[in-house]
């Protein structure tokens, strides 16, 4: 039996301007993520685990609305909603029993958390994966200049994130309750002094972030698939991010989404192109992969040996 | 003249526009008590971390028993025989009182690196930590938590953890901070008879203390070091009568 | 008893055979995956087997199944369990091929037999292989291997082929290339459990494939099936079943119709045990089977007819009856390799509506009496 | 003797006892599962020095646990197929005996740790958090992709490791090897934090400013205790290797470092103890909450955060009063 021959992938410039969209947008989703990861441990000084619970609560709500009604915008109201609102649940609930304890006990009890959403998910919805689909208006490719095709739903995605990116920093910056937010990172205990009612601001902001991660998990449910579990991959990537971007910083979350996102998806690709520069291809796509895989937590290792509070991050 | 024991010479240090320390020289001598006042945010805290190691300065020296050591950290500082005492009590508050001195004792050995033996059953380590906690009086609680300490007491334990050290000059950052007229009369006597084992930079807001302590003054104001000298010198210097002291005489 | 197990001794309304019962009842291990994401297969292929017995209405298995979690160590601990403490005479149940590889060697060098309704690891194929070790599902390499030979019987030439980086991922791309004649186009590893194939499917575009093989088990097949449609690809794909099971088709939607998928099993399979068990498994559970739960019922089958013929005490005599698998497999013709794996048809399959439920007919036959690869390695 | 002597007295008591008992009605299982507590609890005793003395919440000790437990797989699948590890320049063949597993799984996690330590300490609070996870992370996506070893579905060994003069196949002899490593290290553990190490080490983590000025490292005492804390937690994982005659990449898993940290404080942080009070617990739970359902993790998840919120500084704290790390 002859065996196939192969033909190596060349990295033409029209792959890599794919590739560079394409890491845009998986940036992008870890921004939504890792914004409200950061904002939560701005202000209130929580590590949570169960971020990524509340990304898997946004993408079980619109599978489930937009089953029942077919309507995707529906959907992603629902999104919105449920994940606030279990946000808003646990703050009450759980969270706001932690701001006063140390890390430790912030993971051990996020973690627990991260055990009652999922198997409660399952317990709800059952073990198999539930359909979550995109809507028809914004299926399939379009032609950008240069004769791209790329998914019109991808750049959709990059637009909602960019529009979100802008929302926040607006917000941060312009309104009262980024004022507040701004003053609570600071320094908790004058902005109670200013007679602001910091338990309804924490859970404000614990609700805000916990939106964001579920309309995430709406927006990515779409392309790919909803199941319990989801959450705790992109959990680890969204902490990459917000370590990589200095934690606190929304800045940073996003520059670091960015970073992470390319390094991920350009260096799946270039990586193994590399490598098949001096090995015979197979062993270059095995190598190249593996070192792939590892590649943005080398960045993240790198980036705190090189800054220990990461780019964006404040001084202790 | 006598070399001094520790000198600074033109020590700056900047916060961006702002210049906390500029162009600092100071000298303490053998066997004197130099005290450095100033009002607050006069920089005070910087130069002794400048001091200490915990800060590089952007310009000027650092010199310490005749050697520069500018670029040394804390730790070799430390270990040259530099003694601090912190304005905020910097202590093991869930450890005992005796162990928060045993850890200075171990700074002394120059190492803790032994994991077998416990290190209150050390006789020399003890006996060290022991004899410095007597020195301070604080012998009688050498076995309650520093937790349980009143404030007084910290300030007491801070100093005789310097003092394990066998240290050949003290820094100490406002040591009467939050005694009551009591506690700071009792340890400005104790600070008096210990000048004769090593000399101290003195940081201080108490002037009762200064003034009976001091042998010599720096005037610290605004990152600079405006009159320095006895004190009547600087009493005497109209600089210093303008900014600092002539609002209170 | 203190343990959480299912007695499906289905001995409904048959009182006084009890006391019979413990003399020459046979006690069955089953460890699958029953918490977590991958719950789905685990669940499948122990309602599958539990079918089967309560059909046959039989008492005398005794069946204990507890839950490993997808984890190798806690499928090792349980294994330990149901040797030491339950004392099972047969194991069987496990999913994955990395847990069935920390089970399979120990239990069977220990005495006991392992019927895997799943996993079919290269190693336990060749070199590894154990005469009290069966597999009743396939050699892991065989739907990979058949892709390969449907790809050759439709013309392609130039395939771009894709598995995850690990050794299943490796052996599915090796499987591919084993049968299939013509070039490759491309070939990827991609991350174990990645969920997004942006980046994959620019190379597809880029490349100047005319046909698309992969193998992304569970949450990844569907994100890469969705994706896929969505960028207007319109390449021909095939992938063994894992991706178009039953439990997992709904949630990939119109994005899998027309894709071509190989299988030992589908619904549509004319033959009077399948009729039967498709209509039972509906009537039982509600759904329609998977292929994990044909796998599940097959395995009970199979153990049934063995211990029609010996007694599970005479090894010897036991083993012998497994080999002859004689019992009414739902695919159809069943015999076993001299390695102790299946010789069997496996059929291509495209994925249809019928009404709202997406599911599989078969569109012809990819590999006929297909065996394995590993046959010559087993020195038993 | 103090209270929680009396209380760590009873815990190994009937942490040894529970397998005697089984082991006297012949009940195996039992036995395998009490030497998965006490190994488990091994990891645990590694973790609690850097974690409970030495303040250093390390997310990425499973990767230590991995190094031992592939230390094990891959020396001894050499042995098993009598194929060298390296020919030249030297000859070095692999080994099925247990003490030579241990000191090749102590020396590779305590050199790994070195590395991920000397990095690390660089940073400190969620940044250290997250940079161990990190480096976890990386040898996890490692151990899958390198087929070398089996990749995903791991290394099998056939039969148990031997140490002369026992029979590692009993399960009760095999518990009583793991029991005897778990209270050399509870013992070396209990001194250490007595000793001039452990006294400096606590310190740092109080107040490392104090530590400096008194002439002592804090990145040099940390990264020993790092050190230390990695080559216990490396053994561990040769031991959980052995139990299971299998190695796999979740051993590098981040849920598995999550799940030694759930050790440390279930069973009390800084405390003795403590880790063998909470893999005893967890895997009691793991196995009495697995037969009430199948949604199990929902109970496990509750009694973790019942913990957290009301039982501050684990049972080990609760029972005995006073906490330590956590008042």
């Amino acid at each position: 039996m002859p065996a196939p021959r192969h033909k190596a992938i060349s990295v033409t410039p029209i792959l890599f301007i794919e590739q560079v969209l394409n890491g845009l947008q998986f940036g992008v989703m870890l921004f939504l993520m890792a914004a409200g990861l950061t904002l939560v441990f701005g202000v209130m000084g929580l590590i949570n685990l169960a971020h990524g619970s509340l990304y898997m609560v946004g993408a079980f709500a619109a599978a489930a609305v937009a089953g029942a009604t077919g309507s995707f915008l529906l959907a992603l109201v629902a999104a919105l909603a449920a994940a606030a609102a279990a946000g808003t649940i646990v703050e009450l609930v759980v969270i706001r029993r932690l701001y006063h304890r140390d890390h430790l006990d912030q993971v051990l009890a996020t973690f627990a958390l991260i055990l009652i959403f999922s198997e409660g998910t399952r317990w709800v919805f059952g073990s198999f994966p539930l359909y979550l689909n995109i809507p028809d208006y914004l299926s399939g490719p379009v032609t950008l200049p240069g004769g791209i095709e790329y998914p019109l739903y991808r750049l959709a995605i990059i637009g909602v994130g960019l529009a979100v990116a802008v929302g926040l920093f607006w917000l941060v910056s312009h309104t009262r309750l980024g004022i507040r937010i701004r003053a609570g990172e600071s320094d908790r205990e004058m902005i109670a002094a200013l007679g602001v009612d910091i338990s309804k601001l924490y859970t404000v902001v614990f609700a805000l972030g916990a939106a964001l991660a579920g309309l995430a998990g709406a927006l990515v449910g779409a392309i790919q698939s909803v199941q319990v579990g989801m959450g705790e991959p992109v959990l680890i990537l969204a902490f990459v991010v917000i370590v990589i971007g200095g934690i606190g910083s929304i800045k940073g979350a996003l520059v670091g989404a960015l970073m992470v996102g390319l390094t991920d998806t350009l260096g799946g690709v270039l990586l193994p192109a590399l490598f098949r520069l001096f090995l015979d291809n197979s062993a270059a796509t095995t190598t190249g992969s593996a070192l792939a895989s590892m590649l943005i937590y080398i960045l993240m290792a790198v980036v705190l040996i090189w800054r220990p509070r990461g780019l964006f991050g404040v001084a202790a | 003249m006598t070399d001094p024991v520790l000198a600074t010479d033109g020590v700056t240090k900047r916060f961006g526009a702002l210049a906390a320390c500029d162009g600092v020289s100071l000298e303490l001598r053998p066997g004197e008590i130099h005290a450095v006042i100033g009002p607050n945010g006069a920089g005070k805290s910087t130069l002794i971390q400048l001091i200490c190691g915990g800060l590089a300065p952007d310009a000027g020296r650092v010199t310490f028993r005749g050697r520069d050591v500018t670029a040394s950290n804390t730790q070799a500082r430390a270990r040259a025989g530099l003694g601090r005492t912190f304005q905020v009590s910097a202590l093991a508050m869930e450890d005992t009182v005796l162990q928060n001195a045993v850890l200075g004792a171990l700074g002394a050995r120059g190492g803790a690196f032994r994991v077998w033996r416990p290190a209150l059953r050390d006789p020399a380590l003890r006996d060290r930590a022991m004899a410095a906690l007597e020195r301070v009086g604080l012998a009688d609680v050498a076995a309650v938590r520093t937790a349980e300490l009143s404030h007084g007491q910290r300030r007491q334990l801070e100093v005789a953890v310097a003092l394990t050290l066998e240290p050949h000059a003290f820094v100490m950052d406002e040591p009467m901070a939050g005694m009551g007229p009591e506690g700071s009369a009792r340890m400005t006597r104790f600070l008096d008879g210990l000048r004769g084992q090593a000399p101290i930079l003195l940081v201080e807001h108490d002037m009762d203390a200064v003034f009976a302590l001091a042998d010599r003054l720096s005037v610290l104001v605004y990152g600079r070091v405006i009159a320095t000298g006895s004190l009547a010198e600087v009493r005497a210097d109209p600089a210093v009568r303008e900014a600092y002291l002539g609002e209170d005489a | 008893m203190k343990l959480r197990s299912l007695i499906a001794a289905a001995c409904i309304g048959a009182l006084g055979t009890a006391a019979a019962a413990s003399e020459d009842t046979v006690k069955v291990g089953m460890i699958t995956t029953l918490s977590g994401g991958g719950a789905g297969l685990g669940i499948d292929v122990r309602d599958g087997f539990l079918l089967a017995i309560e059909q046959a209405g039989r008492d005398d298995i005794e069946v204990v199944v507890e839950d490993d979690q997808r984890k190798p160590d806690i499928a090792v601990q349980l294994a330990d369990k149901m040797i030491q403490s339950e004392k099972v005479d047969v194991l069987t149940g496990i999913i994955w091929s990395n847990l069935a590889m920390a089970v399979v060697p120990s239990a069977t060098a220990r005495g006991k037999f392992y019927l895997s309704p799943n996993a079919g690891p290269s190693k336990l194929a060749g070199q590894g292989c154990h005469p009290n070790y069966f597999n009743v599902a396939w050699q892991n390499d065989n739907l990979h291997e058949a892709a390969g030979g449907y790809a050759n019987d439709a013309g392609f030439s130039n395939s771009f082929i894709l598995a995850p980086n690990y050794p299943a991922g490796q052996d599915a791309l090796a499987g591919y290339k084993r049968i299939y004649d013509g070039e490759l186009a491309g070939e990827v590893f991609t991350k174990l459990g990645q969920k997004d194939y942006a980046s994959e499917i620019a190379q597809i575009r880029a490349s100047d494939a005319d046909s698309v093989f992969f193998f992304l088990p569970g949450g990844m097949g569907i994100s890469f099936l969705k994706q896929y449609a969505d960028s207007g690809l319109d390449l021909p794909v095939v992938g063994p079943a894992f991706s178009f099971d039953q439990g997992i088709l709904q949630a990939v939607g119109e994005a899998a119709l027309g894709v071509k998928n190989t299988s030992q099993w589908s619904k549509d399979l004319d033959n009077a045990a399948n009729t039967a068990f498709v209509a039972a498994f509906q009537a039982e559970y509600g759904r329609l089977p998977s292929l994990y739960a044909s796998q599940g019922y097959d395995t009970a089958n199979l153990l049934m007819s063995a211990m029609d013929a010996a007694d599970v005490g005479d090894a010897e005599g036991f083993r012998a009856a497994l080999k002859a698998a004689d019992f009414d497999s739902v695919r159809g013709d069943f015999e076993f390799a001299a390695n102790n794996h299946p010789v069997q048809d496996i059929y291509v399959r495209e994925v249809i509506k019928e009404g709202d439920v997406f599911t599989n007919r078969i569109i012809g036959t990819a590999l006929e009496d297909h065996s394995n690869v590993y046959v010559d390695d087993c020195k038993m | 003797m103090s209270r929680e002597g009396w209380i760590n007295a009873l815990l190994l008591a009937g942490v040894a006892g529970v397998p005697l008992w089984a082991w006297a009605v012949d009940e195996p299982f039992t036995i395998t599962l009490a030497t998965r507590a006490a190994i488990l609890a091994l990891a645990g005793v590694g973790l609690n020095i850097a974690l409970g003395l030495g303040g250093l919440v390390s997310l990425g000790h499973a990767a230590f646990f991995g190094i031992g437990g592939y230390a094990m797989g891959i020396l001894a699948s050499h042995a098993q197929a009598y194929d060298p590890i390296m020919e030249a320049p030297i000859l070095i063949q692999g080994t099925k005996s247990m003490p030579v597993i241990w000191l090749v799984a102590v020396a590779a996690a305590a050199l790994a740790a070195l590395v991920i330590g000397a990095l690390s300490l660089r940073t400190s609070g969620v940044y250290f958090i997250m940079i161990t996870l990190a480096f976890g992370q990386m040898f996890y996506f490692f151990a899958i992709s390198w087929p070398a070893y089996g990749g995903e579905d791991g290394l099998s060994i056939y039969v148990r490791n031997g140490f002369p003069g026992l029979n590692t196949l009993d399960p009760i002899q095999f518990f009583g090897l793991c029991f005897a490593l778990l209270l050399l290290a509870l013992l070396f553990s209990a001194r250490l934090a007595k000793a001039p190490f452990g006294l400096a080490l606590n310190a740092a983590r109080q107040v490392p400013t104090r530590v400096a000025t008194v002439g002592l490292s804090p990145f040099r005492l940390r990264l020993v205790a790092f050190v230390m804390s990695g080559a216990i937690t490396g053994l561990a994982g040769a031991l959980f290797a052995d139990l299971n005659r299998f190695v796999s990449p979740t051993m590098f898993s981040w849920q598995t470092s999550g799940e030694i940290i759930v050790f440390v404080i279930l069973g009390g942080v800084a405390r003795t103890c403590g880790p063998v009070a909470g893999a005893a617990l967890f895997v009691a739970l793991e196995h009495v909450l697995g037969d009430l359902s199948d949604y199990w993790h929902i109970y496990l998840g509750l009694i973790l955060l019942a913990v957290v919120l009301f039982a501050r500084g684990g049972i080990v704290g609760t029972l005995a009063g006073r906490g330590r790390a956590h008042d």
